[in-house]
């Protein structure tokens, strides 16, 4: 009965474990394997638990497929993470035991989040992955910048914000329907929206903290500043994981809402529309990748979103598929930054030149995350794409999706510039970057995965497609 | 040295002979046309004695004037006209 | 069939023989195969079939050996041309000249005797480049633009044909070569008629030939000089006879050629000028159409060839020992070169038609069918143009090269010109005196039986008064006659003068303007994805990282605003996410 | 299954082992260090591919239009997508025009390139796989995934291998043919959900209404006439060629032009057939434009490269205004044409390749006065010439003549519009080619004066090399017939399809 909610029991027993390692005195390298065992159990655990489906806490916990489904993406993020950026020397030194009980808390607060159907609870658990990964930014290794701290400052002060708008648009929807259940919502909620236009305030404010998360326009400031402050490890947390979690709640609301709620779905692709373009736009002249990156996941944040507006089984499934193709190209990305930043120090783009000479793999590594994510075939970014985009168009949605197919071309150039530097020679002699053997078979598991799941999309969608019809009444 | 040479350049020296000579062929030339019946004409005149005479020295002589004239008027430039 | 064909075209020797040129290393034995493949040839020509069958290509039923009395005759007249021709130039080491002629030859055999339209075009094009090849291998500036200046007029020309041959074959469905009703002709026959007249350099579109031919090589233009204008002669003989505008014009062509020749300088050039006139005795026998202007026209043909390839050589001679054919440059020749001056002076009275030698039995019998079809203002220009001929090519080339002394003292070389050479123009000079003196030799291969005596003693002494007395007329003004060394404007001025205004335009106008595209493109293109910044920002072409970091300062509207709320100021952040998300929350649920 | 389908096996799925043998070179190439071993394995791999490609020509039947040797497999049931590939007679011909012109890529650039060999050979092999998937897939999506996968390697060749202004030709590249892809993908996302389908015979069997029809056609031309390039699309061309290795030009020139021949032909005229008899004359006209103004700006050029980059626009040219006559005689011309610009064209190339490992220039003027030098060079030189400017004889003949047939069938104003084409063509190439062969030299000087050059004519490799294409120069110049029975069915079947087409 209990076993329903293993992966969450795994990551619980993890952080207890930790919380007792930081008070006694571990070694760094014995915590690092207990993490990733940690990870790998919780994996199992969620494997395990995919096809099963149930109810616990009298409904306010329900375990559908689709969670189970967000929970194994989860899972699989965080160990694909662990796995990019093995070693963590960019975080402090001394708090290892600190960083992984935080980690294994916010993944904890990752898997509430995506199998809560009920309001009180939903934001309990978000604050929980927050508040964890609030913690993480700060522990980097540089104690002589202040990046870090003001990195965590801010991502701080900008999730509480999202909060108490999130509580305010809670306060809306409670008194509208006098309720906190997700279900009953659903069956009150489509109607309300059609006539009620504070329904529609309450709704979109509610998911102000989701869009937070997700890093939807507009409120996607703190992105940018929270990466180049954080190390390259947290980042790429950041960058994955909670974005995954959003996506399921913002899937439930919106199919909760309906597909007919005009106004709602008004709202939600004009800052569909405003993300992508002012998220494209701003990448283009960044100069430090991690920047970069944070603008590109705000621009991807629209593409998701475009994908959700669908809300229809090929859009849906086609979310979820894309999204866990994001969760892997954007890994990749990480992961040559990583490699590339032995103090973890920022990497510009102009550090990358010459990198095919320094090393062909994390080249070719870079190569393929980058036109993965700027939808380039046969990677997994392409065949996502075009799937969230004809999903939107078996709705009519032809505006949203011209704008976002200009969207892609506008994001190739900045891609490219990736490319092109990681491949322009560079003259002289040039150190190479020596890589260890799990890195290096991490580089090519990476360039597999982005590949394969492109050209052979049947298997995930397999697994896919059973947690769809949850939404689609 | 060649026959021909020295043909030449013996008539060379004799230049009045060689003038005389060719008026004798032309003296024979009109004596002959003279004796001839003229033929049935085609153009106007040309049945008369000595037209083809008359018709070749004239010709000779407009031909060549009007071709100078006119190269002279419009046709000549220098050799390296094209070439700017 | 094929094998037939392949047997008996006596094209298949000459291209043989090209190959051979470009194998065969070895001297002598190129010079073995040069003078074996006329012989071939000719050998061919006497068991001749008179059609190998008609072939079915890409639907089209072709025809590429055809033969009747004549074809057969220009046939017989190129065959002995080419022997003559490469007799002259066995010296030659380059074996490029040969091949190119070989070619050049084959190709004008080829056109002689296709049946259909498709071979002749074919074989056409052949000749036009192979001729350009041999302007070319003259390792001169002036002869590289003369010979692409050729090359062109003659690809205009072929697709003038061309079009004439698409469109008849849309009309009528058919490609046999056959002759036109000057009634029936359409704008097809003539387009086709343009494109034969540009090949038989009939003014206007005769300048190319005076342009090219004196730039060629030495051995180059005595092939040239033979068989494309004679070619063309032969295809207006086949399909336009009886088209009176060709006699008219062909009078006015054998003027207009002399007119010219009597100024010119260059003594290549005076003879290809005479090319043009002579070449309009036969378009006008072909115009006035009888019996007797078409065999005329036929007959004329082949002396020409022979007596207009003999002087060729012989200047070709002087040129090839000297290195100069301008007359104010040459003179007093007599002494180091009487062979040719003796052999020249042979090609000069045939042309002008003394008695007894070829010009007199061919010339007049295109002047007879004139007379007989009572045509005088024709006939007076004809007239008129023999009148010239003798003035200048009987005489005035001649005395210039051999008697007068020359203007400048320049030393001449003295050295005898190769054997080969003075064979060559020994047997034309040959040809010369045997077919003036036995014409019916030549009557019997003529295409229709045309009843005509040259040697009437009243036509015999017409002649020679009027030659006589152009003597004595060019004896009057001989010093008049002197010539300068100027350029005469012709009608290549209008194409030369175009190709040089169109070469500047491609360089400069069109030039720039494809860079102004590329650049508006590069700019404007990528301005539009922004949607933003009106400046032109030129730089940003170089180099992609300038290019899109320009583009991002070119956003600049939203862009920069963007990057002023990132100023690091967490206030800001979160006053303008609240304030944004209530702008368009408000935006869309009350408007 | 549509019946227009047809599995008729030849023992392997042919299709699918062309796509896929370059594609396990490729990976082969990774793990082989040395520079000849990885040289000879791209030989090797390339020759396979022909051989394997040579059932397709004896065993493909002349009298069906539809497709043949179709796969037909599961790919993503999900969304209706299938992997689906299959040759048509228009296909056909591409496809083996490709895998004939790449071995010779390889042999073409064995001593060019002689740094990062082994990056060379993968990104060639790539290069193959996605070409031939390019034409033989039959689903929207299958083709894209293919036209974009060619981006990146092909970027690379320049970016990498290519000349001193590489940088800025390469993005230039890069930007025009995304831009255009970008359309592509729209158009391909409206025909999918328009259709529910993403297999090209599926769609061919259901009618789009006309509005629809307009936006496809629009999008798509859009695209292709950036690959093509039509006029006024067209100024990436020249630079990207002339920055490009000898391979790179070759692949360009030989094969990625026709990509956008084929795509007009099946998208636009398979998909939108109502919608290209209204915009027909438009294209016409680009097409005109692009003959007239390509040749000009080649008669303009210093530069050999620019030069033939700029007749490619001109022939291109010709191609398009074939398709859009849309009369069965002008669009076999044109995949005829295709076939001889990619064989003629690509020859040229590899002759200024040659010319620049010697000279190490390609300005006409460091070129000229070779021909006593490199006797066997300049004959084959003028041979490739010559049938590039449709010299009769030669296949570039065949094709502009049948072309300039066809249009003055539809209106003379074409065809005589077109003639002047041929006339610039003979004008530029002749200029080059006499630039190449003799010198500038004061008159009546004797050739000995020049300084002598050390370097010798082409080996016997480079000869084979153009042996090879100067062979097929010939053999489709005298009997066209080799390729035009492969087209005639297809291309007949399309021609009916368009005539049938109404609003």
């Amino acid at each position: 009965m209990f076993l329903l909610i293993l992966p969450e029991l795994v990551f619980g027993t993890a952080a207890l474990f930790f919380f007792f390692a930081a008070i006694g005195k571990l070694r760094r390298r014995v915590l690092q394997r207990a993490g990733f065992i940690a990870a790998l159990a919780a994996l199992c655990a969620a494997a395990w638990a995919y096809d099963r489906t149930g109810m616990l806490f009298h409904g306010v916990y329900t375990l559908d497929t689709l969670s189970q489904c967000f929970k194994l993406l989860v899972c699989a993020g965080l160990v694909l993470v662990m796995w990019c950026t093995a070693g963590f020397r960019g975080t402090r030194e001394g708090f290892s035991a600190e960083y992984h009980l935080f980690l294994c808390l916010g993944c904890l607060g990752l898997c509430c989040m995506v199998s809560t159907t009920e309001l009180i609870t939903l934001i309990i658990s978000m604050e929980v992955a927050s508040y964890s990964f609030y913690a993480l930014v700060p522990l980097r290794s540089r104690r002589a910048e202040r990046e870090p701290l003001e990195a965590g400052i801010k991502y701080v002060f900008f999730g509480g914000a999202a909060t108490a708008v999130t509580l305010y648009g809670m306060s809306y929807l409670f008194g509208l329907t006098q309720t906190t259940s997700l279900q009953k919502l659903a069956q009150s909620l489509p109607a309300l929206l059609a006539t009620e236009p504070l329904a529609v305030i309450g709704l979109v404010l509610f998911t102000a903290g989701i869009c937070y998360k997700l890093a939807l326009f507009p409120l996607h400031y703190w992105m940018p500043d929270v990466f180049v402050g954080a190390a390259h490890e947290t980042a790429c947390v950041l960058a994955t994981l909670p974005k995954a979690a959003a996506v399921c709640l913002l899937l439930r609301f919106l199919a909760a809402a309906g597909a007919e709620a005009h106004r709602l779905v008004l709202v939600f692709s004009t800052l569909a529309v405003l993300s992508m373009t002012i998220g494209n736009l701003s990448a283009l002249g960044q100069q430090d990748i991690k920047r970069l990156l944070a603008y590109s996941g705000v621009a991807h944040a629209g593409y998701l979103v475009v994908g959700m507006l669908a809300l229809n089984r090929l859009g849906i499934s086609a979310v979820i598929y894309y999204l866990s193709g994001y969760v892997v190209m954007t890994a990749g990305c990480f992961y040559v930054l990583y490699r590339l930043a032995p103090q973890g120090e920022n990497i510009t783009v102009e550090d990358l030149r010459g990198l095919y000479r320094r090393s062909p793999l994390l080249a070719a590594t870079l190569a393929v995350a980058a036109s993965g994510l700027a939808g380039i075939p046969p990677t997994i970014g392409f065949t996502g794409k075009f799937l969230m985009f004809a999903g939107a168009l078996q709705r009519e949605y032809y505006a949203l999706v011209a704008i976002a197919v200009v969207n892609i071309c506008i994001a190739a150039f900045y891609y490219l510039r990736l490319v092109r530097a990681a491949y322009s020679s560079v003259s002289g002699q040039v150190e190479r970057v020596l890589l260890p053997r799990h890195a290096t078979v991490c580089a090519a598991a990476l360039i597999a995965a982005i590949l394969l799941s492109g050209m052979l999309p049947q298997f995930f969608f397999e697994k896919i497609l059973p947690a769809v019809p949850t939404l689609l009444r | 040295m060649n026959i021909f040479v020295r043909l030449i350049e013996r008539a060379q020296q004799r230049g009045s002979l060689l003038k005389k000579l060719f008026g004798v062929c032309l003296g024979g030339i009109v004596c002959v046309g003279l004796t001839l019946p003229p033929e049935a004409g085609h153009l106007p005149g040309d049945h008369l004695p000595l037209f083809w005479s008359c018709f070749g020295l004239l010709g000779c002589l407009g031909l060549a004037g009007v071709c100078k004239w006119i190269a002279g008027m419009f046709l000549e430039r220098d050799t390296d006209y094209y070439d700017h | 069939m094929t094998t037939e064909l392949l047997v008996s075209h006596p094209s298949i020797p000459f291209v043989v023989g090209a190959l051979l040129m470009w194998f065969v290393r070895t001297v002598r034995l190129r010079q073995a195969v040069l003078v074996a493949v006329p012989l071939v040839a000719l050998m061919q020509l006497s068991h001749l079939p008179d059609t190998a069958g008609t072939f079915t290509y890409l639907g089209l039923a072709l025809q590429p050996l055809r033969v009747d009395s004549l074809s057969f005759l220009f046939l017989h007249v190129f065959c002995i041309m080419a022997l003559i021709g490469f007799v002259y130039s066995l010296h030659v080491l380059n074996p490029g000249t040969h091949g190119a002629a070989l070619l050049y030859v084959a190709g004008s055999l080829g056109v002689t005797l296709s049946g259909d339209y498709v071979t002749l075009f074919v074989f056409w094009e052949l000749m036009a480049v192979a001729s350009t090849f041999l302007i070319w291998l003259q390792p001169t500036r002036t002869a590289r633009d003369a010979g692409l200046r050729y090359f062109l007029v003659h690809s205009a020309g072929g697709l003038a044909l061309l079009c004439g041959i698409i469109l008849r074959y849309l009309e009528t469905g058919d490609l046999a070569v056959v002759q036109v009703v000057p009634a029936t002709a359409g704008l097809a026959d003539y387009l086709i008629m343009a494109g034969f007249m540009l090949n038989a350099a009939v003014p206007p579109l005769h300048a190319w030939l005076a342009d090219a031919y004196p730039e060629a090589t030495i051995t180059g233009a005595v092939f040239l000089c033979a068989f494309t204008t004679k070619t063309a002669v032969y295809a207006l003989c086949r399909v336009f006879p009886g088209f009176d505008v060709l006699a008219v014009w062909g009078a006015c062509m054998a003027l207009y050629g002399v007119c010219y020749a009597i100024v010119e300088n260059n003594s290549r050039r005076i003879l290809s000028y005479h090319i043009i006139s002579q070449v309009g005795y036969m378009v006008c026998g072909i115009g006035i159409g009888t019996d007797l202007g078409v065999s005329g026209a036929c007959a004329h043909a082949y002396a020409h060839i022979i007596y207009k390839a003999l002087l060729f050589m012989g200047v070709g001679c002087v040129l090839e020992m000297t290195g100069r054919q301008k007359l104010t440059e040459l003179g007093g020749l007599y002494r180091s070169m009487p062979w040719a001056l003796v052999f020249t002076v042979i090609g000069g009275i045939s042309i002008s038609g003394f008695p007894l030698t070829s010009g007199f039995v061919s010339k007049s019998m295109v002047t007879a069918a004139a007379a007989e079809a009572h045509c005088s203002g024709i006939l007076l220009l004809l007239m008129l143009a023999s009148v010239g001929t003798f003035l200048s090519v009987g005489i005035k080339l001649p005395y210039c090269i051999w008697f007068r002394e020359p203007v400048e003292k320049a030393p001449l070389q003295t050295r005898q010109a190769p054997w080969n050479m003075y064979l060559a123009m020994a047997i034309a000079g040959f040809f010369c005196f045997f077919i003036g003196c036995s014409p019916d030799w030549l009557y019997r291969l003529l295409p229709r039986h045309a009843a005509y005596h040259p040697y009437t003693a009243s036509h015999v002494s017409e002649t020679l008064q009027l030659l006589g007395f152009t003597g004595l007329g060019f004896y009057l003004l001989a010093r008049k006659l002197a010539p300068h060394d100027t350029l005469q404007l012709d009608l290549d001025w209008v194409y030369r003068r175009a190709a040089a205004v169109l070469q500047h335009w491609c360089r400069a106008r069109a030039q720039q303007y494809d860079e102004k595209l590329g650049e508006l493109y590069a700019t404007r293109g990528l301005h539009h994805f922004m949607g933003v910044a009106r400046r032109c920002a030129t730089y940003d072409i170089e180099r992609i990282d300038r290019f899109v970091d320009g583009i991002a300062q070119q956003v600049a509207g939203c862009g920069e605003r963007i990057r002023n709320f990132h100023n690091g100021k967490i206030q800001h952040y979160i006053g303008a996410a609240m304030m944004l998300l209530f702008l368009v929350l408000g935006i869309i649920v009350y408007f | 299954m549509t019946p227009s389908l047809l599995l008729q096996g030849i023992g392997y799925p042919v299709l699918s082992v062309l796509v896929c043998l370059p594609l396990a070179g490729a990976g082969l190439a990774l793990f082989v260090r040395s520079a000849p071993a990885v040289r000879w394995l791209a030989v090797a791999v390339t020759l396979l591919t022909l051989g394997a490609s040579l059932p397709l020509y004896s065993s493909f039947d002349r009298t069906l239009p539809g497709f043949q040797f179709v796969e037909h497999r599961a790919w993503l049931p999900a969304a209706q997508f299938d992997y689906i590939v299959g040759v048509d007679g228009i296909s056909v011909v591409l496809v083996l025009l490709t895998t004939l012109l790449m071995p010779l890529c390889v042999l073409c650039s064995w001593r060019e390139v002689q740094e990062r060999v082994q990056e060379f050979v993968v990104v060639l092999l790539l290069l193959e796989a996605a070409l031939i998937g390019v034409f033989v897939s039959l689903n929207i999506v299958l083709f894209y995934l293919f036209w974009e996968g060619m981006l990146i390697p092909l970027y690379l060749l320049i970016a990498l291998w290519g000349g001193p202004a590489r940088n800025y030709a390469s993005v230039k590249f890069f930007l025009y043919t995304f831009a255009g892809s970008i359309f592509l993908l729209f158009a391909l996302l409206m025909l999918y959900v328009a259709a529910g389908s993403c297999s090209m015979p599926e769609l061919l069997q259901q009618p789009l209404s006309y509005e629809l029809q307009m936006l496809v056609f629009i999008c798509c031309t859009v695209a292709f006439a950036v690959k093509t390039p039509l006029y006024p699309l067209h100024t990436w061309l020249p630079a990207a060629h002339v920055e490009a290795p000898t391979a790179g030009s070759v692949i360009l020139a030989g094969i990625l032009l026709k990509m956008g021949g084929y795509g007009f032909l099946r998208f636009c005229l398979g998909f939108a057939p109502a919608a290209t008899r209204e915009a027909a004359p438009v294209m016409m006209v680009c097409a005109l434009a692009a003959i007239l103004i390509g040749g000009l700006l080649a008669l303009g050029q210093q530069d050999l490269k620019r030069l033939v980059a700029y007749s490619s626009v001109a022939h291109m040219g010709f191609v398009v205004l074939g398709i859009f006559l849309l009369s069965s005689r002008g669009m076999q011309a044109s995949v005829l044409q295709m076939i001889n610009h990619g064989i003629s064209t690509g020859a040229l190339f590899i002759c200024i390749g040659m010319l620049y490992e010697r000279t190490h220039s390609r300005l006409l003027a460091d070129n000229s006065a070779l021909g006593a030098l490199m006797p066997r060079f300049v004959t084959l030189l003028t041979l490739c010439a010559f049938s590039s400017f449709g010299f009769p004889g030669t296949n570039g003949f065949i094709g502009e003549f049948l072309i300039i047939v066809a249009a003055f069938e539809k209106k003379w104003i074409l065809g005589a519009g077109a003639v002047p084409g041929v006339l610039i063509a003979a004008a530029y190439m002749l200029r080059a080619l006499q630039k190449i062969i003799w010198a500038d030299r004061s008159p009546h000087h004797h050739p000995r004066e020049t300084p002598p050059r050390m370097f010798s004519d082409i080996g016997l490799r480079e000869v084979g090399i153009l042996l090879v294409l100067v062979f097929f120069i010939i053999l489709i110049g005298l009997q066209p017939s080799v390729v035009l029975d492969l087209t005639r069915a297809s291309v007949e079947s399309l021609a009916n399809r368009v005539a049938g087409a109404g609003r």
